[in-house]
């Protein structure tokens, strides 16, 4: 994106660089952050609002009708509005400067790991090499804002709340880190842009039907990542009928509230990193986004270079749009809808759970990760290895509508088996005779469609 | 509140370093009311448990000491309020035994179809709540969703919700207006079909089993030791409900109706419907089984609802006139028990043959019922509390008075 | 068991501890003295042919009125009444005790009359014991705990005694 | 054009200097801070910022790892520790003189030490270099890792065939597996220590 500006910048200034300049990457990653946060905060809304719509109706209650007319729609604002005129109260047994930075530690973890989370074909913040490794990474920071928020309240339910969550959330990172380690064994790589593209075409490509382990790594995947969000039946850490309100028992208004912005940020975190993983990510179910923006390209890209000529009166000539790109940043688009829709399936299952299920025990928990989640998942993982290992048929296999997952297999692969292969003699055509048709990996690495982020530069160098 | 006492038991006193005292209650999401429980905890494992009562104590014994019986009717409804017409009725029962007066057979169907429904309504509560102890908060919305629709009966017959005062020592303050006995038919009708959903909810659901089967297990000699009464009784396979083996006072009420008493007996409950079977994990004696004799008891009161709808349609007699606001009491005593939703609800009544009487005492069946909670709780987890208490489902304002 | 056979039994067991009975009344009683009361319950419960193991009640009543002519129309003596509700869970049968105290130990104002405590034969009556030292003022001798249980710890007098006084102020709430 | 040269500043440089004073401003304030909690948040800055380093060098799986390891699992357990074990609540640590003179003179000689090694290094001491050459970090640092631990040898890869790959040094896969398997192993063996060891105690206190 930052090349995208400066070509702004250039054309606007009759200059040419070669490399964006700072304000290019500063306008970037301005927009990167406030796309973000709105991702966070509006998610958050909206989210606030479902859940509120959703446990309605499974209570057989309407839930909010009023604010914002049809459907109170509105409704969250206004609990905001409410939450942001509530005094703030700090304790007095509270250490004050750790109780009030608690809540941000965790929203801006949650907030951190959205910079690795493409919403679509190379729609991230910071198109990173090592994605699925960030987003763990950061996500294990957010357990600090509980674990501070419990200890610095001063309160011993507060304190409960905090030790439950360390341990709760410690404990279940292992089986996670486990699932997903499933896809990016079988795709090869870390790359969240590219394992999504390796699931392009139809559901059957989609990871979690590849074999019957990945469903079932897919299943238990989504249950530690409800575990490690905290969210029923593993809300132990503010379990309101024994903890009070566990660690945000002493919080209030706007304090409390970004506890909520991040839970249900993180929320949406794993769902859509589910959605990645296992579900085709930004792929629908039928590979029919292409050729619908194929057609719509047909009338876009003529109004596009229409308006390029326009302006181009004013600031020179801007020549004509690059041929497909507008077709391919409508697929994307509608990719992206796809991706908030999975994940947005995600939350709701999510919701569905917490209003349909009893709370377990912090001991159940724990038996739960320890005794069934990891050993499923080890297993899974072996299944899976041994699978692929075999080349046992996939679903990817069937003769559907779609591209092979193998065909875009990442370089590094080649090169690795390059240098295998001809260091032991074998006689194999080279991969290089493989070339893949279709190379998302270097399609997002051309300058239009990457959005790179502020700090790292220069995409690809292949 | 600063307390000056010089007795070393109590809890507050003496704290050790190892170990956490931590204040569950009076305001806690938890403890029904006003109850505080101090718990001693290491770590998530709690070592000792205090209730702390009193909280809600309104005096009303000494304020029946200067009302008449009737006026003190209201009294008992704000005892345990999630089941005043039972409290009605206890009350009513003790007078009318002191004064010796005998009801008629429609008062007495009328009585019955009231009190069941009044057991439905509160064990509508108990089982929503258990619910919310264990944190699930759907099941508690469809249980009011219910018990919303008795209430609204329960409107119809007296104009109250919540504080009925409509059994009355003599009968009842008016005789079920036309058309009550159809609508209540009609919600027994449509209420039916809706346990199913509730056993799927709570009853049968693996978390739920996991959270209570094998918590709490109470012998069915320490219940009876501790006084324990009603489902927590009969959830420890004692085999004893007032209803059957009451005083005859009480008993006659139910004579010739065909019910079962829901306890365990031979290693099974009574087959008289098609309940969920019992999980292998749960123990007698736990809080799965307490909760389970609950929802029993509800399908029971539904079949004893439907009989008393039969019979008072066809019963001799009038709806039964309560006595003189101001009727002279004779001179003695009397104590009655009743089974209440909760337990025996018992009265105890002393006159010295004024129109006020000399003493009231109520015998609180949550008072009893609470008083094994340390030892149940001792050694259980943190989260195991709410879930003992709740299975004991106790209402602080019966158990405070 | 008829109720004169059990009195007569009772009292061959227990001789003068089994202090007189009424069984005119609608709830038949037996009166026990102070001293003894533990050890007939404990018998009450262990009988075979009793099996008295459930105890539902234990009230205090005070038997006390202040205006001196209205007291001796009274045709009682001022004393306080312990009354046990027993019944069995076997045999489905009921009895009541009772235990005639005086208002005051040694007719000294202030110093509780005594009775055993029977918590020992049936839990129910450590919590019931409570109610009634807090409430009535008769202090339990052997209770394992005996401090009051509705009222505030800090509480002054027994609000179920005739003679009490409602205080006009507690921890600055205006009384009435 | 002026107003453009303005703006293109080296902000590679910027960020650098924002991170290492975030980093080193936070390692102070672990130092001069006596509440353990507190050590412990201002711990998770310092080495959150250093990770951000590590993302600037664009080694960012280096930089994830950071987060990964020392953030959310060395301190998560530092805390958890503190929390289960501490008497009161807020453990304040009181350091004593001469265990600053000890870390003075430990840390100076470590920090000497380093800053000789540091300006050893010849392209630290042309002086400033040109931003426009300055290559920015390619962030392919995971597949070199990833070949380098299957044998690949990552630096030599237009190096002619069959001469990088030498039988019995097949990579760094087995030894780095039978570390971590043997931290794994300290892990439980301490856990277990403590366990046998808190036991006794209280058996102790019971006889």
């Amino acid at each position: 994106m930052a090349e995208f500006f400066q070509q702004i910048w250039d054309s606007f200034f009759q200059t040419s660089s070669e490399s964006p300049g700072a304000i290019a990457y500063l306008v970037a990653a301005v927009i990167h952050c406030v796309l973000i946060i709105h991702v966070v905060a509006v998610g958050a809304l909206i989210f606030i609002w479902m859940e509120r719509k959703i446990s309605g109706r499974i209570q057989d209650r309407l839930g909010p009708t009023r604010v914002g007319g049809a459907f109170g729609w509105l409704q969250t604002l206004a609990d905001g509005i409410k939450l942001i005129a509530k005094e703030d109260i700090t304790p007095k047994d509270a250490d004050a400067m750790l109780f009030k930075a608690a809540p941000y530690v965790g929203f801006a973890a949650s907030y951190c790991a959205y910079i690795a989370l493409p919403f679509s074909d190379g729609w991230v913040a910071q198109h990173m090499n090592t994605a699925v490794f960030f987003i763990l990474a950061v996500l294990g920071i957010e357990v600090f804002s509980p674990i501070l928020a419990g200890y610095a309240s001063g309160s011993k339910w507060s304190l409960f709340g905090a030790m439950r969550e360390a341990a709760q959330v410690v404990s279940y990172e292992v089986p996670l880190g486990m699932c997903v380690v499933v896809p990016c064994m079988i795709c090869g790589t870390l790359n969240l842009v590219t394992i999504g593209n390796m699931q392009a075409g139809s559901f059957t490509n989609w990871l979690a039907f590849n074999d019957p382990f990945t469903f079932i790594v897919a299943c238990v995947y989504f249950t530690c990542a409800t575990a490690s969000v905290n969210r029923a039946p593993f809300d132990l850490a503010e379990a309101e009928s024994e903890l009070v309100a566990g660690f945000h028992t002493e919080y209030s208004g706007l304090r409390w509230s970004f506890f909520f912005m991040a839970e249900y940020g993180s929320m949406f975190l794993v769902s859509g990193l589910a959605a990645i993983l296992f579900f085709g990510g930004w792929h629908g179910p039928i590979p029919i986004a292409e050729p619908i923006a194929g057609v719509l390209s047909l009338v876009v890209e003529p109004l596009l270079n229409f308006g390029r000529y326009v302006v181009g009166f004013v600031v020179g000539d801007l020549g004509q749009v690059t041929e497909g790109v507008v077709a391919t940043q409508i697929a994307n688009l509608m990719g992206c809808l796809n991706f908030l829709v999975k994940g947005t399936i995600g939350v709701t299952v999510m919701m569905w759970v917490r209003w349909t299920l009893p709370r377990l025990r912090i001991d159940q928990v724990m038996t739960t990760c320890l005794k069934y989640c990891v050993p499923i998942a080890a297993f899974g993982f072996l299944g899976a290895l041994v699978w692929q290992v075999n080349d046992l048929p996939t679903s990817n296999d069937m003769p559907v509508i779609g591209k092979n997952r193998f065909e875009v297999r990442e370089s590094w692969v080649y090169q690795a088996e390059k240098e295998l292969r001809t260091t032991s003699g074998d006689q194999k055509s080279s991969p290089d005779d493989q070339q893949p048709p279709f190379d998302p990996h270097q399609a997002t690495g051309s300058t239009e469609l990457v959005p790179q982020g502020a700090f790292v530069m220069k995409g690809g160098a292949r | 509140m600063a307390t000056q006492v010089d007795d070393a038991r109590i809890i507050e006193f003496d704290v050790r370093t190892d170990e956490m005292l931590v204040n569950m209650g009076p305001q806690h999401p938890s403890t029904h009311g006003v109850l505080r429980l101090v718990l001693r905890t290491d770590g998530e494992i709690v070592s000792e448990v205090e209730p702390h009562l009193g909280y809600l104590h309104r005096c009303a014994e000494k304020i029946g000491e200067n009302l008449t019986p009737r006026q003190w009717i209201p009294y008992t409804d704000r005892m345990d309020y999630l089941a005043g017409m039972n409290m009605n009725l206890g009350w009513s029962l003790c007078v009318e035994k002191l004064i010796d007066h005998q009801l008629s057979e429609k008062a007495k169907h009328l009585r019955v179809i009231i009190a069941e429904m009044g057991r439905i309504a509160s064990h509508l509560v108990g089982m929503g709540a258990y619910g919310l102890d264990l944190g699930t908060f759907s099941p508690f919305l469809y249980a009011f969703r219910e018990r919303e629709k008795i209430l609204d009966l329960f409107e119809e017959a007296c104009g109250a919700r919540l504080t009925y005062s409509y059994l009355t020592p003599g009968g009842a303050t008016a005789d079920l207006p036309n058309g009550w006995l159809q609508k209540c038919e009609a919600f027994l009708d449509q209420f039916e079909p809706i346990i199913p959903e509730y056993h799927a909810l709570l009853t049968t659901n693996a978390i739920f089993v996991k959270r209570t089967a094998g918590i709490g297990v109470m012998s069915g000699e320490m219940a009876v030791d501790f006084g324990c009464t009603g489902p927590v009784l009969r959830g420890s396979g004692v085999d004893y409900d007032l209803r059957r083996d009451g005083e005859e006072r009480y008993t006659e009420m139910y004579d010739g109706y065909a019910f079962e008493v829901i306890s365990q007996k031979d290693g099974h409950y009574p087959k008289d419907h098609d309940y969920p079977a019992v999980p292998a994990e749960a123990v007698l004696g736990d809080c799965w089984h307490r909760f389970y004799v609950r929802m029993l008891e509800v399908v029971q009161a539904i079949d004893l609802v439907r009989q008393a709808i039969d019979r008072y349609s066809t019963a001799s007699g009038d709806w039964g006139v309560p006595i003189k606001l101001a009727h002279k009491l004779p001179k003695g005593e009397v104590y009655l028990e009743t089974e209440s939703p909760r337990g025996q609800m018992g009265f105890y009544l002393v006159s010295d043959g004024n129109a006020i009487p000399w003493r009231v005492r109520a015998r609180s069946s949550c008072f009893c019922n609470l008083s094994v909670t340390s030892d149940l709780c001792r050694g259980c987890l943190i989260a195991d509390v709410p879930a003992i208490v709740g299975s004991l489902d106790v209402v602080m304002g019966e158990i405070d008075r | 068991m008829s109720g004169q056979n059990l009195v007569e039994r009772l009292s061959q067991r227990f001789g003068e501890k089994i202090t007189g009975s009424n069984l005119e009344a609608i709830d038949p009683w037996i009166e026990v003295s102070a001293a003894g009361i533990a050890e007939v319950c404990e018998y009450l419960r262990d009988d075979a042919d009793l099996q008295l193991n459930l105890l539902n009640c234990i009230s205090g009543v005070d038997y006390f009125i202040a205006d001196p002519k209205k007291a001796a129309k009274a045709g009682w003596e001022p004393h306080t009444e312990v009354v046990y509700h027993l019944s069995s869970t076997f045999n489905k049968h009921t009895l009541v005790l009772k235990v005639i105290l005086p208002r005051w130990k040694g007719d000294v104002e202030g110093k509780l009359p005594e009775v055993q405590s029977v918590a020992g034969v049936w839990s129910t009556a450590n919590w019931h014991e409570r109610e009634v030292f807090d409430l009535s003022g008769v202090r339990f001798t052997g209770h394992p705990n005996l401090r009051r249980i509705l009222c505030p710890e800090d509480w002054v007098g027994y609000p179920l005694r005739k003679d009490y006084e409602m205080p006009l102020e507690y921890h600055g709430i205006r009384g009435r | 054009m002026m107003l453009l040269a303005a703006f293109d500043f080296d902000w590679h440089a910027f960020f650098f200097m924002f991170f290492a004073l975030l980093t080193c401003g936070f390692a102070l304030a672990v130092l001069f801070t006596s509440n353990i909690v507190r050590m412990a948040f201002y711990l998770i800055l310092s080495l959150g910022a250093s990770a951000g380093l590590f993302f600037l060098a664009g080694a960012e799986f280096v930089g994830a790892m950071q987060l990964m390891i020392y953030v959310g699992g060395t301190l998560v357990l530092l805390i958890f520790g503190v929390m289960l074990t501490a008497q009161s609540r807020f453990v304040t640590m009181k350091t004593s003189s001469g265990e600053w003179v000890m870390a003075l003179v430990l840390g100076g000689a470590l920090l000497f030490l380093l800053l000789t090694a540091a300006f050893r290094v010849g392209d630290w001491r042309t002086g400033h270099p040109n931003p426009a050459n300055v290559g920015l970090a390619e962030s392919k640092t995971t597949t070199q890792i990833g070949m380098g631990f299957t044998g690949v040898r990552v630096d030599k890869l237009d190096a002619p065939e069959g001469s990088t790959l030498v039988s019995g040094m097949s990579g760094y896969l087995l030894p780095f597996v039978i570390v971590s398997v043997h931290l794994l192993v300290v892990l439980v063996g301490a856990a277990y220590m403590a366990r046998t060891k808190r036991r006794a105690s209280s058996a102790g206190v019971g006889a």
